[in-house]
């Protein structure tokens, strides 16, 4: 019985490079690593967007409009739905002018119980002492 | 000895971020250690066999196979690589492909992680 | 010259539009330029913006985003399409620079 | 009504700037103007068929397909594609394969180019 | 009897991207542009490399030996031996501190007679204006 | 933590170090990371040099520029080669972070 704990940290805007689009995708996967684990044992994912990758957390994303492509923020909600700790760079968004409001913050809609964690740096430099590894994005 | 899981997003040819994969995988097999490499969105790319060696561009398939005879664990993103048009039949002998679960049942007992992300 | 420079990342790492001069320069802003239109970082809108130029976003790009023209914030950049940038290229410029 | 030369060198899938070429071209098209469209580096990802289309990635096949049967002429750098191990037998089909001079033999009579950089 | 002028202009450094080596092959490849043009047509590329690029310009450059790959150095060689027009930005040089000496001037083990063109910004700049068209890598 | 942060740009888009705070940090300039060892702009070293940190230089990465130890300004970034990034891996740092 033993968890490894991965910090996915999101750097950069998405949709010029799918790496933002990536590290969601990873972090949900955390949903089935059971396979290859023995009982008991589990991987958690917690995501911070720093930086400018806080403006992946933009909400109403028309990407299947205009690109036919899943949005980031579609992501983001899936990554709700599957209880990941989702945080969000209070700081950052301060930075751009962007308030809460702007942002995706939960995932009521497709049924998900977590809300996005808009935090304070420190509690995501905290995070990523807690995390065995961590993954930048 | 430890386990070092890599995971390189980065195209074949470019960046030469899979070429610091591969090497960085050599020297660690070299030195004992057991080595997974994780390839997934663009890095795909260095799961299709057939790639063919001009100097002008970056070749990994034979140091990858080299690696591989010596103990190296290799895995594609099976979807990446599907939305590339990258599918069972033209994928090189001996790299895996699995859902990206993969990488994270990984480094579930890795002593060391490094995530080199893509474009 | 006449040079519509497109412009699609928000961290630059060229400086070549500092030093470009042609005699008419349009800055066509798609993919992640297009936060230069609608982000003042500290308060303060992107020194982008500050060139001699004629000032275009993709509204396509805007919206993948999540934004609206009305998240533009300087009037002088107008909101256009794929085809809008056609007629550009071809009535308003001559030569093109993707940076 | 004009010829534009589109050139981009960026992957499938990453940084949407073959999407932004593919619409381009459609909206060319789509006001008379006569489109060729060369694809290297990178780019050549495009030019695979069987891409399988999941809505978590660009996915072009389709609306690429649609845009030659406008009269868009694709062409994929040889040498870039073989390099991937992307050969002549799953290249998509309408798309031509030339060495380099095409692009610049594109442009020799394009009244306008616009060149797309990769990754 | 008509020429077409293209310029390509190098802005960032090579290696990390396929970009500054895609320049130099795209604008050899004018050797052997005829097979698409009418007889006497033809179609010149002159290359500069500004900004961080010209720190591709760097000699002695051990790709081979260290990446199996052939260097950018030997793609500016071989532009010099089919004759194009390769210019250096100066004042980019100086804000590296590196001077003619540290960078590759001429093609002559390979039989190329053409020297590398190190000019101040302002030559580029005309050579930009008398093109047909950029290309910016 | 111990952080081995790989750089491998010149030009950052992130300011990811900036606000790192491990109780050890390694920095280990690879691909053209490694012009901040042996590039001074305007007659300035690279402000990458300045943080509290141990700082490495990957001399593949070096060679293939062009460059050699010799290029490196700064007696504080140690020339290493694959086989010494396995090793401060595994023996000095636990995390590590590639920008």
């Amino acid at each position: 019985m033993a968890t490894t704990k991965l910090g996915f940290i999101v750097q950069r805007p998405g949709y010029k490079s799918e790496n933002p689009k990536l590290a969601l995708t990873h972090a949900i996967a955390s949903q089935s690593v059971e396979i290859y684990l023995d009982d008991g044992d589990e991987v958690l994912c917690d995501v911070a967007f720093v930086g400018d990758g806080v403006l992946n957390c933009i909400k109403d994303q028309k990407a299947v409009e205009n690109y036919d492509l899943n949005s980031t923020e579609s992501h983001v909600k899936m990554g709700l739905l599957c209880d990941l700790n989702i945080y969000v760079c209070k700081e950052d968004l301060e930075k751009f002018g962007l308030t809460e409001s702007d942002i995706v913050l939960n995932a009521e809609e497709i049924g998900g119980d977590m809300d996005v964690k808009v935090v304070p740096y420190a509690e995501i430099s905290k995070m990523m002492e807690e995390m065995k590894h961590l993954l930048f994005f | 000895m430890g386990k070092l899981t890599i995971g390189c997003f980065a195209s074949l040819v470019g960046s030469t971020n899979l070429d610091f994969a591969v090497k960085l995988s050599g020297a660690a097999l070299e030195k004992g250690h057991k080595v997974d490499l994780w390839v997934s969105g663009n890095g795909v790319g260095i799961s299709i066999e057939k790639q063919r060696p001009f100097k002008d561009y970056s070749s990994l398939e034979k140091p990858l196979l080299e690696l591989m005879e010596k103990g190296l664990n290799v895995t594609a993103c099976e979807a990446c690589a599907e939305a590339r048009g990258f599918h069972d039949d033209n994928t090189l002998a001996g790299v895996k492909r699995f859902s990206m679960d993969w990488y994270l049942g990984s480094t579930f007992d890795a002593d060391r992680v490094l995530h080199i992300g893509g474009e | 010259m006449k040079l519509a420079a497109f412009v699609s990342d928000y961290k630059m790492t060229v400086d070549t539009l500092d030093r470009l001069k042609p005699e008419k320069l349009g800055i066509v802003l798609v993919q992640n330029g297009v936060y230069h239109a609608t982000i003042k970082e500290g308060g303060n809108a992107s020194s982008m913006l500050n060139y001699s130029a004629d000032y275009y976003v993709l509204q396509e790009d805007l919206e993948t985003r999540g934004l609206t023209a009305s998240d533009v914030l300087d009037a002088k950049v107008k909101v256009i399409n794929f085809g809008d940038i056609v007629d550009l290229m071809f009535n308003d410029y001559d030569k093109t620079a993707w940076l």
